[in-house]
């Protein structure tokens, strides 16, 4: 009987996986729904005796099968976008099934765990620290002082909670590893239980994510005997991208409006139901089990760059030929990642800005592709890694317009609370708009006699370009998280190095 | 006091013992831990720009303003929510702040009506103020963007609007309706630039919101966003005034903000130590009445109560008064004379009204309306614990862990208290009612009973005994608190006597109907919970046991060793604002002020010395037996001030027929109200804001009425008893309130150290005031009992005479809603009837089915006494077999079916079970109409002399 | 079985949790297609919230609606990502599709940034849409 | 004064203090009324006759003198 390997993550679906796997079922194969190798431009991704056809419709059964396929792309495990990765949290990518129990085991589920319970909390916060594994949602804060907060922090209940509600465009190395990996998700959380004290675990995902919720739904029940007496719960968003922000998320698992919380207090000491609560992004939970294995704390804290500790997994997106899951030790530039493993556009056009770390994060022109991915190097660029989404444009882009939509995104999915958010961003589309169309007189309102101290004369464009300088740095310095905080990024970047876009 | 805004520091004050230093802007300060950088920076006298802080919310951190800048800190945090630390080294005014600042103005005033000139807040209006301190010239936006201008405001409620456009989505509303007053009826809807505030849900105005109306909201708005419409119509303030407020027995302080002789607001005063800056919809709202057409100003006589009332002059009337209340001393004795003082009057007024009964009338005939409501207190708590008077501050709820609250519906009938007791149990403290009706507080937003044990009307003695039987049996008794500090044989009586299998819950529960297992883990509760308090209200005593009642809760009090400390406790939620102040002022029959018997040949030398006179040593007459006696003949006269006997006591009848019997009634009142239909002589009175003395609060607190506008009548009610002692030749010269007081702290030791320059400069005193608590008495038998050991009172469950039984098969239990106060004389004369126009009455499903009925139906309700018709609500608040209304309207007349049953130790009347008959019916009773139109003929002002004008 | 009954169903379905709100708003939208202000009085009164409390909660989050849309629904992602892959021009020819019988609804980010445009229908996935295929799309909705 | 009335009322009395047993109980009806009755109420029960009264209702007026 044929074996054969087709990915079930939901990317692999979209491309139409379901009709291939079908395909092979009917030509008389057994299938096997596995995780996605995260090499998108081959989705849906046929393996046969670790060679990789890809990507594949139902038409190409036959030539696969009989050899004939000019799709085959070799070994896979041998491709050179997998080969020069380093990975720890993808390790499983494209080799297990998702809900397989005694896949995971095999590869090395669970020694973690074990391990951790066997070594006790201090020990597992001590080798959390020596790892230097920094909260890979974005902020970058070190997991092992996070964890050390709560494991101290005085309170009746302690709770473990999962970011993930990826919602970043470009991004979605969350969303593959819950649907690919979840026990490892599992296991990372069931270990930081063991280590503050925690007896039940929330994961937050987005509503966006449906097959990640089914998955992780599935593997909680599949793995409850193995972590208990810990108990985790799916809690599903409801469509707002603040959400992401760990305090707001807080507010929606409570049932409330997800509106930011002023810090402090922080939920190391008040956060969910007003206890003690570590909340951690997918990844930086995923990445525990690897860190507790016996040496892991050590090797994870060997790869890296400066205080850039361990891999990152870097999502190329966007207009990209060989887009996909890069995991990598920090340190690679932008010029590798999009030429050398990315390929250049997908258009074919010249590369004319890239986005990294998502709706907030920068547009980096490319004279910065040297920028060695840390988070030090960016935030010393004015730019920040985030998640790790990169998103390359092409020369088509309007930098103008997106910067009008960073705008806009902050002031559709602003939650309202602080001033500079919910003002500044509706503010700043209507400015955008305003200096792209040519600037314009002040109103009928301004104009009126009794506006006297109001300008009399048409506002500059100059003028109003510093109006909006102004407005990004009340926005940066004045808003309450970084949703209104980071807007300005991407609205600065694009019209510092490409002001021909503003009109 | 001139009219300025109280300081706000911008967040609250916090508790701590650890001190911390840190300089802002250069100045040093040292401030409790945990205090917010905005509040130290306000206590060195700076001022931090804010818009969504108050120092009455929890910092939110939202508007921006406040950022400052802080030595080692990243970024620019926000004052409100960054604590003080130790070394910190803060500025608060920076090139860069200022700037920041200038950026958040700039967009708050780009979506804000620039109508500066014409706002009702103008120059009011913190948004104004900020927007000049951070120096905006300029909105460079310009003004064509999106906005909120065009929202439609909200007018509904009857005192404030709501206009949208003016909002700057502080939220400040929100948290003071979730935080302060614990309602939860405002929110934030939508959200990002679409984020609006919304009363209820999308269908919903404020009227029709789960809004209260208190004025949280209104007060919190920093524009003009939410704002009375009061000030609307009138302007700004000029000055202000504290007093304190006539309607329940919280004894709210408030600011009465004037402009001119016209009281335009009544703002809660933050530092009012009862009410601490909150307030409801009376106190601060319905204050509309004594501007009220119905007024009257000028005094009436009439020889004989079929005939019209005539205007007279003040001395005509008290001439008039005076003649005939010595011609029937002179006929039939001074015992034929009374008088009943008000509790809705100040210590001072009342205090006179006894001294004129008992020295000018020569009789101890005199009550107060604590005969109708707390005199079983007074005798209870006397009784067991050696004081009339609760024994806690309102503050110490804020230390229980289990509180039980039994026969009150303090949501409804002491609504500020409800909150800060609301916001303790939304912290965590337990909730134990008793009581036959599911009153708010069993279940509302954020809070629910651990228990709701739903007695059966009449009960109270059998459910608390069990509770007893269940701590004593089950060794839960704090044995240690009763060895110390109570009777230890006395103790073990009682103990005896409650551990007896026929008081164990599952016996009783075939009398009270409390499921026995519910009984026994709600008194587990209270007596293992940690600090235990217990608050009741006229459930208690208004019953044939009611001393019984409160004596058993007292009992139960000592069993748990629940006295003597913060958290814990006995307190009565007395109904009236001054009802404990009325007691403590000698009010009652048997006894002189501070509860001192009239026996007392010491106590009363003392007096006679004062006063020159020689004062009868028997007791007089309580109301009821007042009205028994004028229908026997032996009383013809009475002098009422401040209160409505006809209406708010019980049987109506009778009530009428022993004032009609009596040849001289004196009403002494602000409105022609029902009891003045049989009066000889009508005295105007003084609304509170028209005079100056002292309220006593439920919790002891003696606090300054200050008048605010001059007495529509020209007189203070002090200055017309004293007048009408004068006529009767008394000679009295009394030429300020304060001498009053002085006069009662001389004769009073409780009140030795009270006086109103005292008071002026403490805010408020809790009696007792004396050597040994030179500054008052928070908490009552902290160190030991007032006469010296607790005593248990043996409390037999004695059933009511009044039974049940095929004619009349439901129990009637009356009490108030939020909305009216009392008989409603006031309330009724405001817009608070938007909320409760009618008094309903309320009745279980089943019972409403098995008669046909249905909300909304005219229905009659009778009983042995009488009969009256009102409308319906159906509703499962309250048990089967039982019916529930209010007694706030007289076209209803509730008193015509309540009973002459009364507590067996005070004649305090049983209002609260009545055996009733509820049927379908199409109309008033013969009584209502037969009532109706003796009022309008009572009512009647002899045409020659003109009324007062219209309008 | 009317709707006030189901709602109780679903209420006691959530009995366990901690926090029910979301959860609980989530199956009333599935179930009715909307949280309307019925439904919302109903469940501040099951969890002993305020009304306004749960209204304030449900107009937060886009997926809850105060009204029931009984069209088929096309989620386009117009993130970034997608943009930068071409979504914006087929923005025209898609809305021209939906017309009034389909309901075109903007969605940021599906999670599937390197093969947009993406789209969403129900539980299903669709990337690498062109103009063509994003019309059929929608036609077939 | 309306003895049927007082009648009850010194009966209502008693009858809360008989638990305190038929001597003590009188003692405090006694008692009771002495502190809080008016003196045309006393005067009037007892010249009512008494024929209502409870035992110890009735051995509490006969203390009164």
């Amino acid at each position: 009987m044929t074996v054969v390997r087709i990915s079930d993550d939901a990317l692999a679906l979209a491309c139409g996986a379901d009709a291939v796997a079908a395909a092979f079922v009917g030509a008389g194969c057994t299938v096997e729904r596995v995780s996605s190798w995260g090499m998108h431009w081959l989705e849906p991704l046929v393996e046969l005796d670790g060679k990789g056809f890809g990507p594949a419709v139902p038409g190409d059964v036959a030539a696969i099968l009989n050899g004939t396929s000019a799709k085959a792309i070799g070994i896979i495990a041998d491709h050179p976008f997998i080969a020069r990765q380093q990975r720890l949290t993808f390790a499983r990518a494209g080799k297990t099934r998702p809900l397989d129990l005694a896949d995971y085991a095999a590869t090395g589920g669970w020694a973690g765990l074990y391990r951790a319970r066997s070594i006790g909390a201090p020990a597992i916060i001590a080798e959390m620290s020596q790892s230097g594994l920094r909260g890979r949602g974005g902020a970058g804060f070190p997991a092992g002082i996070k964890w050390q907060t709560v494991a101290s922090a005085p309170g009746d209940r302690k709770f473990i909670v999962c970011n993930a509600d990826e919602g970043d465009s470009g991004t979605f190395a969350d969303r593959m590893l819950m649907e690919g990996d979840p026990f490892q998700l599992i296991e990372g959380m069931a270990i930081a239980a063991h280590a503050v004290g925690a007896g039940q675990g929330y994961i937050y995902v987005r509503s966006e994510y449906p097959h990640a919720i089914a998955k992780l739904n599935a593997a909680i029940t599949l793995a409850a005997e193995i972590i208990a007496p810990f108990t985790i719960e799916v809690r599903v968003g409801a469509g707002a991208y603040v959400c992401g922000e760990e305090t707001s998320l807080l507010n929606s698992i409570e049932g409330k409006r997800g509106e930011v919380r002023a810090k402090p207090p922080l939920p190391a000491h008040q956060g969910l139901f007003g206890q003690p609560t570590v909340i951690n992004n997918v990844l930086t939970l995923a990445a525990v089990p690897h860190i507790l294995s016996e040496g892991g704390a050590v090797l994870y804290d060997s790869h890296g760059f400066g205080r850039s500790k361990g891999t990152k997994p870097i999502q190329l997106a966007g207009n990209i030929r060989h887009g996909g899951v890069f995991e990598t030790p920090f340190g690679i530039t932008l010029h590798d990642l999009i030429y050398d493993i990315g390929g250049g556009t997908a258009s074919g056009r010249p590369v004319k800005a890239v986005q990294v770390g998502g709706p907030l994060g920068a547009y980096i022109h490319p004279d910065r592709f040297d920028l060695p991915f840390d988070y030090e190097a960016y935030a010393g660029a004015d730019a920040l890694i985030g998640h790790g989404g990169v998103v390359v444009f092409d020369d088509t882009a309007d930098m103008g317009k997106l910067a009008r939509f960073a705008m806009e995104f902050c002031a559709v999915e602003s939650c309202g609370k602080c001033t500079p958010c919910r003002i500044g961003s509706t503010r700043g589309v209507e400015l955008i708009d305003r200096i792209r169309g040519g600037a314009t007189a002040g109103g009928a309102v301004e104009s009126l006699p009794q506006m006297h101290n109001a300008a009399k004369t048409p506002r500059s464009r100059e003028a109003d370009i510093e109006l909006l300088e102004d407005l990004c740095e009340t926005m940066k310095f004045g808003s309450l998280c970084a949703l209104g905080g980071f807007t300005p990024y991407p609205v600065l970047s694009a019209l510092r190095h490409w002001p021909e876009d503003f009109g | 006091m001139a009219y300025e805004p109280q300081a706000d520091f911008g967040t609250p004050q916090v508790a701590s013992e650890t001190r911390v230093t840190l300089t802002i802007d250069g100045r040093s300060v040292t401030v409790p831990q945990g205090t917010s950088l905005m509040r130290a920076a306000a206590l060195t006298g700076g001022s931090i720009p804010k818009l969504c802080a108050s120092d009455n919310l929890a910092a939110f951190g939202s508007c921006r303003l406040c950022l400052v800048e802080v030595d080692g800190m990243r970024g620019t945090p926000a004052s409100c929510t960054t604590p003080a630390a130790e070394g910190m080294t803060v500025h608060t005014q920076t090139p860069r702040l200022q700037k920041l600042r200038r950026g958040v103005m700039e967009l708050y005033i780009s979506d804000h009506p620039l109508d500066c000139l014409t706002c009702s807040a103008n120059n009011d209006c913190e948004l104004q103020d900020q927007a000049a301190a951070v120096g905006l010239r300029d909105v460079r936006f310009g003004y064509a963007g999106e906005n909120h201008l065009g929202l439609a405001a909200d007018t509904s409620n009857p005192y404030f609007d709501f206009d949208p456009s003016k909002c700057i989505a502080c939220s400040r509303c929100v948290r003071a309706c979730d935080e302060v007053q614990g309602t939860f009826a405002l929110t934030m809807d939508g959200r990002g630039f679409a984020s609006k505030i919304s009363a209820g849900q999308a269908g919903d105005d404020f009227l029709s919101s789960e809004c209260v109306s208190c004025g949280a909201c209104v007060q919190a708005c920093p524009t003009a966003t939410l704002q009375e419409k009061a000030v609307k119509e009138i302007g700004k303030p000029e000055r202000s005034v504290i007093t304190t407020c006539a309607y329940c027995g919280v004894g709210c302080t408030f600011r009465a903000e004037m402009r001119g002789e016209q009281l335009v607001r009544m703002v809660p005063w933050k530092d009012g130590k009862a009410n601490h800056g909150h307030s409801c919809v009376k106190g601060r709202f319905a204050w509309g009445y004594a501007q009220h057409k119905d007024r009257i100003t000028a005094p009436m006589i009439r020889e004989s109560i079929d005939q019209p009332w005539r205007e007279v002059s003040w001395d005509e009337a008290l001439g008039f008064a005076a003649s005939r209340l010595q011609s029937i001393k002179a006929q039939y004795g001074a015992r034929a004379l009374g008088g009943i003082t008000s509790s809705r009057c100040t210590n001072e007024e009342t205090f006179l009204v006894q001294k004129l009964v008992r020295a000018g009338f020569g009789t101890n005939n005199v009550d107060t309306c604590a005969r109708v409501c707390h005199s079983p207190t007074g005798y209870g708590l006397k009784t067991t614990f050696g004081t009339s008077a609760g024994t806690q501050d309102f503050d110490s709820v804020e230390h229980s862990d289990v509180i039980l609250v039994i026969g009150a519906n303090p949501t409804d009938a002491h609504p500020v208290f409800a909150s800060r007791m609301k916001r303790r149990l939304r912290k965590g403290a337990k909730l134990i009612v008793i009581d036959p009706r599911r009153i708010d507080l069993v279940r509302s937003a954020h809070i629910a009973a651990e228990y709701h044990l739903p007695l059966q009307p009449g009960t109270n003695v059998a459910v608390l005994t069990a509770m007893a039987h269940v701590i004593v049996t089950e060794g839960l008794a704090d044995e240690a608190f009763i060895r110390e500090r109570c009777d230890w044989d006395e103790y073990q009586d009682w103990a005896r006597f409650v551990s007896d299998e026929r008081h164990s819950p599952e016996v009783l529960e075939a009398v009270s109907r409390v499921p026995a297992a519910d009984l026994r883990a709600a008194a587990r509760l209270f007596a293992t919970g940690g600090n235990g308090a217990i608050y009741y209200g006229l459930g208690v005593t208004e019953h044939s046991q009611g001393s019984s009642t409160v004596m058993a809760i007292a009992n139960l009090a000592m069993a748990t060793g629940n006295v003597g400390r913060p958290g814990v406790g006995v307190n009565p939620l007395r109904g009236q604002n001054n009802v404990q102040g009325a007691c403590d002022m000698g009010s009652f029959p048997h006894e002189l002020s501070g509860y001192r018997h009239i026996s007392d040949t010491a106590t009363r030398a003392l007096f006679e010395a004062d006063w020159g006179v020689t004062l009868d040593p028997e007791p007089g007459l309580r109301i009821p037996n007042m009205l028994d006696a004028a229908v026997d003949g032996s009383f013809r006269a009475i002098y009422i001030q401040g209160e409505d006997i006809l209406q708010s006591d019980p049987n109506t009848h009778h009530v009428a027929a022993g004032l009609k019997a009596m040849d001289c009634v004196i009403v002494h009142d602000l409105f022609l109200n029902e009891t003045a239909n049989y009066a000889h002589v009508f005295l105007p009175g003084s609304t509170f804001l028209e005079k100056t003395g002292t309220f006593t609060n439920a919790e002891r607190r003696i606090q300054m009425v200050r008048k605010v506008m001059e007495p529509a009548n020209g007189m203070e009610d002090w200055q017309v008893t004293q007048a009408l002692a004068n006529a009767m030749g008394l000679g009295w010269n009394y030429t300020h309130p304060s001498q009053i007081m002085d006069e009662v702290a001389r004769l009073t030791p409780s009140f030795a150290g009270v006086s109103h320059a005292r008071l002026d400069e403490a805010g408020s005193l809790q009696w007792p005031v004396n050597e040994a608590h030179p500054d008052g008495s928070p908490i009552m038998h902290e160190a030991g009992f007032a006469n010296g050991k607790g005593k248990f009172v043996v409390t037999d469950y004695v059933p009511t005479d009044e039974k049940t039984g095929p004619r009349f098969p439901l129990l009637l239990t009356t009490g108030r809603i939020l909305s009216h106060y009392n008989v409603g004389a006031q309330t009724r004369r405001t817009a608070n009837t938007a909320w409760h126009p009618e008094d309903l009455l309320e009745m279980h499903p089943t019972d409403a089915e098995n008669r046909g009925l249905k909300s909304g139906d005219w229905t009659r309700l009778a009983s042995r006494t009488g009969e009256t018709t009102l409308r319906l609500l159906v509703t499962d608040r309250v048990a089967p077999g039982v019916v529930y209304t209010t007694f706030h309207h007289p076209a209803t007349q509730a008193n015509v079916v309540t009973t002459e049953f009364s507590d067996w130790a005070t004649n305090c009347p049983e209002y609260k079970v009545t055996a009733v008959q509820v049927m379908a019916s199409n109309g008033p009773t013969d009584w209502q109409e037969d009532y109706e139109a003796l009022s309008a003929r009572s009512r009647r002002i002899a045409p020659e002399i003109p009324a007062e004008a219209a309008e | 079985m009317n709707r006030s009954a189901r709602l109780v169903e679903i209420v006691a379905a959530h009995a366990g949790r901690e926090g029910p709100l979301l959860p609980l708003l989530h199956e009333v939208q599935a179930e009715f297609g909307c949280v309307d202000g019925e439904a919302e009085a109903q469940l501040a009164h099951a969890l002993n919230l305020s009304r306004a409390e749960v209204h304030g909660v449900v107009s937060f989050y886009h997926d809850f609606t105060a009204t029931a849309d009984p069209r088929p629904c096309v989620q386009l992602c117009r993130a970034e990502a997608c943009q930068a892959r071409g979504v914006e021009a087929l923005v025209p020819a898609a809305q021209a599709a939906a017309g009034g019988r389909v309901k075109l609804h903007d969605v940021y980010c599906l999670g599937l940034c390197s093969v947009g445009p993406n789209a969403r229908v129900g539980d299903q996935l669709y990337a690498r849409l062109d103009q063509g295929s994003l019309v059929e799309l929608i036609e077939r909705a | 004064m309306d003895v049927a009335h007082l009648t009850l009322m010194a009966n209502q009395i008693a009858r809360n203090f008989a638990v305190q047993g038929d001597e003590r109980a009188a003692a405090a009806t006694a008692e009771h009324i002495t502190l809080f009755w008016d003196p045309r109420m006393k005067a009037a029960i007892r010249a009512g006759g008494g024929a209502d009264l409870s035992p110890i209702a009735a051995a509490a007026l006969s203390r009164l003198d």
